[in-house]
């Protein structure tokens, strides 16, 4: 198998769909030509191959990108259109939670909305609370949208692929630093289905719940913790709506605990709806209480102590599974 | 334009204002129909010579004062108005109501009442059309008020960057919400904005239902030969308040005679009479046959069967 | 005591507190001029009493009046700006998330940004989704902002006041047929400290976590229940950031049972954190599982019978407590 | 401007040239300094000028390529350079970082990195010297690229409607990321969206440090005397990259060697000196005084402390 980081994956996915189907098309601020010319970018190459007509740099202007998409996905387009930071979300979110998400109910299902909005995040980059801001809840609670946030880059290509051919409006949310992190992808026509959880690691003794990069922090644990005779149980979430609350509840109906980990703030993070998932459905099953392991509720700091003191880790996650034994 | 056509946008027109005057009768009473009705009655030029210049694969996208728009298209009237009225019936089976009302067999693909929110989206569904080279343009409505949102600013840079196939419409009514013009922005005239993206912007008198037909179709020729966008502004008046509950406090009684002398439907209808090709007892056949398709609009909607609750839940994702 | 609207207090603390501080000014659209002349409006009289300088009715700019909300208050002034329904706050989340919210924690905690933005929120006022959708789960995931969302025009006063002294920014959430709800309001300069809950009906057997409008159905359903023999305590939160994690607590390490209520959304919404903090916090007393009563996951819609269907109630509080005993 | 303040312009561009110079530098080396770091490099007479027109009650509001506005502004180099280390002892111990440097000691009240995200606040703190009837102005930098935001116009939309005291500093370097004005907007000067406004526009030659300050200035009188704000454009270059990770492979070398042709420093020093009330000595005596300086400020900065961790907790809440 080929070794692609995740944001080669994300090309290749998008080169495939491209290829595959003449209605793809993408659009964003430096899609095509970019001030990072590097060979891990997203987007990189596809205006050589595609063409202009295909590969649409757009003025910086946040709601008009996402209404582009809201528009030409109505006419049967297939847009696939990048917010550059998850913080500029922000200024697409009314055509984004407003129109996207509420437009086909609004025409009664008559009409929908084909569109793939790509949202890339996470702290660790270096530049702050401007850039770095994981707003995954934000369009989890947003009815009309689905969300994924993939964690390997096997599961970024696979579920692109997925987003671009779903009828509906997806949101998919790549962290910034897995995007330079390599891993095993598939070649060819490789697709996982939106809505499905992977269980990345069997376990017995405990259930941690997560998504995104913090499956790495998840496995370091989980790793440390085996040596110590405890056997976690690693669930990656990858799409967060619709929620996979089946493979949740069978792992915490086995191992009887529960840790969520994710990276962003705490209070009000996704993080809640897994705890009152498991909390309403799996209450018996239940030997301790849930744990969440997440940033504090501060804005990202920008020097790097003070970032990496924000960035959950496998400490803190280690520390709150022996908590729970 | 020639009699016949003329004859239509009035006969439009007509439609329109007693669609709405039934609306807002009708609204009065709250077991009849519950809230605030949003109409356009004095602006029925604009809808009516918008539509009138465009064909059935034409988009429009238009906002909370749609009513107009959506007839002018082609929209039935009753199928409108048992939406209005939330029932099972209506074009978006009550889930939109008076202020959202989507039309997707008419090609009205999108009525937002988010102010502004609907111009990125006709800039998206003009790219398609330039991304497929289809031969539709895009017809986007929105008020005064809505020319100051950044939405606006976003969506027309990028429609004549592009060059892209869109005709904006700015109805301006010269209120946007109470706030008067002048309370709201400093320019005079909505359609100078068009010169900050470097797109031909054009003034019309909102009123004159032949002019608007006119410079749509100008715009149309325009778009189609890949000459562009355009900004069309209709110079108008509201003469009700903002909308039903609105007891118009600000907005001064003169100015609204002073309006309502200018109605488009008078207006028209004169000169057609002036010009001897219309008779008084034609208009009255209007009024007889609009009469009649809107009471049995209102007839449709009110015996049409409510929604289940728990079709609340449906039709949102495919 | 006075009786008054939660509209009318709303209006009363504005006046008072602009004529206590001249550094208060308000604005948005129509906060001066407006549509809606009757006497419930929040704003209404203001501008005949304050003039033009202190109410400031805007352009239509979502953003532009959350950012002069922002560069007014770091100039020392005390904004309270309108945001006329919850759904348009996605214009203004650029400015409000990532600049009233971040910008003390970039300035090293130099600066301040003591402004209040107004929402206006809630389903039952028959105007679709796009008018109503209550999103305060997403300010409650923006650190550097608190929320604050009354449900009594008592509540209403007592906090706005407090909202308009606080030197941080506060979103104050109003809902749209709580406006017009009467209740008895103290005269005079009352306020009500921020991130204080409030036990508004003590019990002993299952302890029901709300705010806002849904008080009302705890109400109703506490009520009925009382006559089965069954006693519920209820918990208005009142401020959702900072959260009353010791009120919460211990009001359910008495009853050992938990439903929290909401009229958002369900997936996503605020109610999670409340289950998450309880099944962390006091796991050990929890007899039952943990239930939430929300809306459904769509958007609000408009038909009366469908919207009614949307909104939760007392039936669907009851049954979800019987379920717990 | 008399010749001593033409050569504090000039040793202010120069000293933000080397400060920078020595960012970029700094930042090769991922043990010293990480990163990207985004320079004003070519562009620095906008600096410059505007800051010499300040006084330190002026309001600026600013944005990604900030460093040369700070340091105009009266900011001192140490405690940027610490900010820009991630030090405790930094403007903002090390919260903000290169991107959102704030000095409300100067009246630097925000830094932004949302592009377009500044221009609706300055909207907010020209208001409050309205409000409280004081004499002071805002200017708020921003680049070509911010113009075609939405917040934008909504700003000046606001600005121009209360005739607020606010300066509008579009710098527009050609580029906006990898896209050239050409690929972003179709308008040539983006002083004409000044008209949008009823406001006034105007171009400057952003390398003409004398010329900005005047420009300024009279914007500033204006400002002052309730003549409402003003939109200034000042045609510049971007040497460099985006930032130092951008290898400019979009941008045309000769295009390049022509900006540098016209270095805002070396033109006003060519210019000083063919007056003949400058030397190639005093020159060197700024380089001296200036390499001081920055080496000063690394010093400070590197030597600093870093912040513990648990202050990350600080300075959310009041
Ligand atoms: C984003 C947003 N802000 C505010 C409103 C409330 N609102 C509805 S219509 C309106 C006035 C719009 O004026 P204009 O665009 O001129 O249209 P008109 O009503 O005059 O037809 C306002 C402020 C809204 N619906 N959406
Ligand atoms: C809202 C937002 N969108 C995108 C970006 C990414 N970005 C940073 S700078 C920049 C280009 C801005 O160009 P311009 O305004 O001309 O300023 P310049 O960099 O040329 O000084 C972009 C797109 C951002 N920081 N904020
Ligand atoms: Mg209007
Ligand atoms: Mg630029």
């Amino acid at each position: 198998m080929q070794e692609l980081t995740l944001g080669q994956a994300v090309n290749q996915a998008l080169r495939e769909e491209m290829s595959r189907d003449e209605r793809v098309f993408i659009a964003g601020e430096g899609v095509g030509v970019s001030i990072h010319s590097g060979p891990y970018g997203a987007t990189n190459g596809l205006l050589e191959e595609f063409g202009p007509r295909r590969v649409k740099d757009t003025p910086v202007s946040e709601a008009g990108i996402a209404g582009l998409a809201v528009g030409a996905s109505v006419m049967g387009l297939l847009p696939v259109v990048e917010i550059m930071f998850n913080p500029f979300f922000t200024i697409a979110a009314d055509q984004i939670v407003n129109h996207a998400a509420k437009l086909r109910y609004l025409s009664g299902g008559k009409s929908k909305f084909p569109l793939v909005v790509r949202v890339k995040t996470g702290a660790g980059i270096g530049a702050g609370c401007q850039h770095s801001h994981n707003l995954e809840a934000w369009v989890a609670h947003s009815p009309g949208l689905k969300v994924v946030m993939p964690s390997t880059p096997a599961d970024a290509k696979g579920l692109l692929k997925s987003a671009i051919r779903d009828e509906n409006p997806v949101i998919f949310i790549e962290d910034m630093i897995l995007h330079f992190v390599p891993g095993s992808v598939p070649e060819g026509d490789y697709t996982i289905p939106i809505g499905v959880a992977d269980i990345k690691k069997p376990g017995r003794d405990v259930t941690v719940v997560t998504w995104s990069k913090m499956l790495g922090a998840a496995f370091k644990a989980a790793g440390q913790l085996e040596q110590e005779g405890i056997s976690v149980e690693i669930v990656d979430l990858r799409t967060l709506v619709p929620l996979d609350e089946a493979t949740i509840l069978e792992s915490v109906e086995k191992t009887g605990r529960l840790v969520v980990l994710h990276e962003a703030t705490r209070t009000g993070g996704f993080g809640g709806e897994i705890a009152a998932l498991v909390a309403e459905k799996a209450f018996d099953a239940l030997k301790a209480p849930i744990k969440r392991i997440t940033a504090p509720d501060i804005p990202v700091p920008f020097s790097k102590p003070l970032e990496d003191f924000y960035i959950p880790n496998e400490s803190s996650l280690m520390e709150a599974i022996r908590g729970l034994l | 334009m020639d009699n016949n056509e003329q004859k239509k946008l009035l006969r439009m027109m007509l439609l329109i204002r007693r669609f709405e005057e039934k609306l807002v009768d009708l609204s009065q009473d709250p077991q009849k129909l519950g809230g605030m009705m949003i109409v356009c009655t004095g602006q029925e030029a604009v809808a009516a010579g918008v539509g009138a210049a465009l064909l059935p694969e034409d988009v429009i996208i238009t906002n909370h004062r749609s009513h107009g728009h959506l007839l002018a298209k082609g929209a039935e009237p009753d199928l409108i108005m048992a939406e209005i009225f939330g029932r099972r019936t209506g074009y978006n089976k009550g889930k939109s109501g008076t202020l959202h009302i989507a039309v997707p067999e008419v090609n009205a693909l999108c009525t937002t009442t988010v102010v502004g929110g609907g111009i990125p989206i006709a800039v998206g569904t003009a790219f398609a059309a330039q991304y497929m080279q289809k031969d539709y343009v895009t017809v986007c409505f929105f008020g005064n008020g809505a020319s100051d949102e950044g939405s606006f600013h976003e969506a027309l840079n990028m429609a004549s960057l592009w060059n892209l196939p869109v005709i904006f419409i700015c109805e301006n009514n010269i209120y946007s919400g109470a706030q008067r013009m002048e309370e709201h922005t400093k320019v005079k005239d909505i359609a100078d904005r068009a010169a900050a993206y470097a797109m031909r912007g054009e003034i019309v008198d909102g009123n004159d239902s032949p002019a608007v037909y006119e410079a749509v179709q100008r715009a149309r020729q325009d778009c189609l030969s890949g000459a562009g966008p355009v900004l069309i502004e209709c110079k108008t008046y509201r003469w009700g308040g903002h909308g039903t509950a609105d007891q118009q406090l600000y907005q001064p009684k003169d100015e609204i005679a002073r309006w309502k002398e200018q109605c488009p439907i008078k207006g028209l209808k004169a000169s057609l009479m002036r010009a001897g090709v219309f008779t008084e007892q034609e208009f009255q056949q209007f009024e007889i046959e609009i009469g009649h398709i809107v009471e049995q609009a209102v007839q449709f909607a009110e015996t049409s069967p409510w929604p289940d609750p728990a079709e609340a839940l449906e039709d949102v994702y495919v």
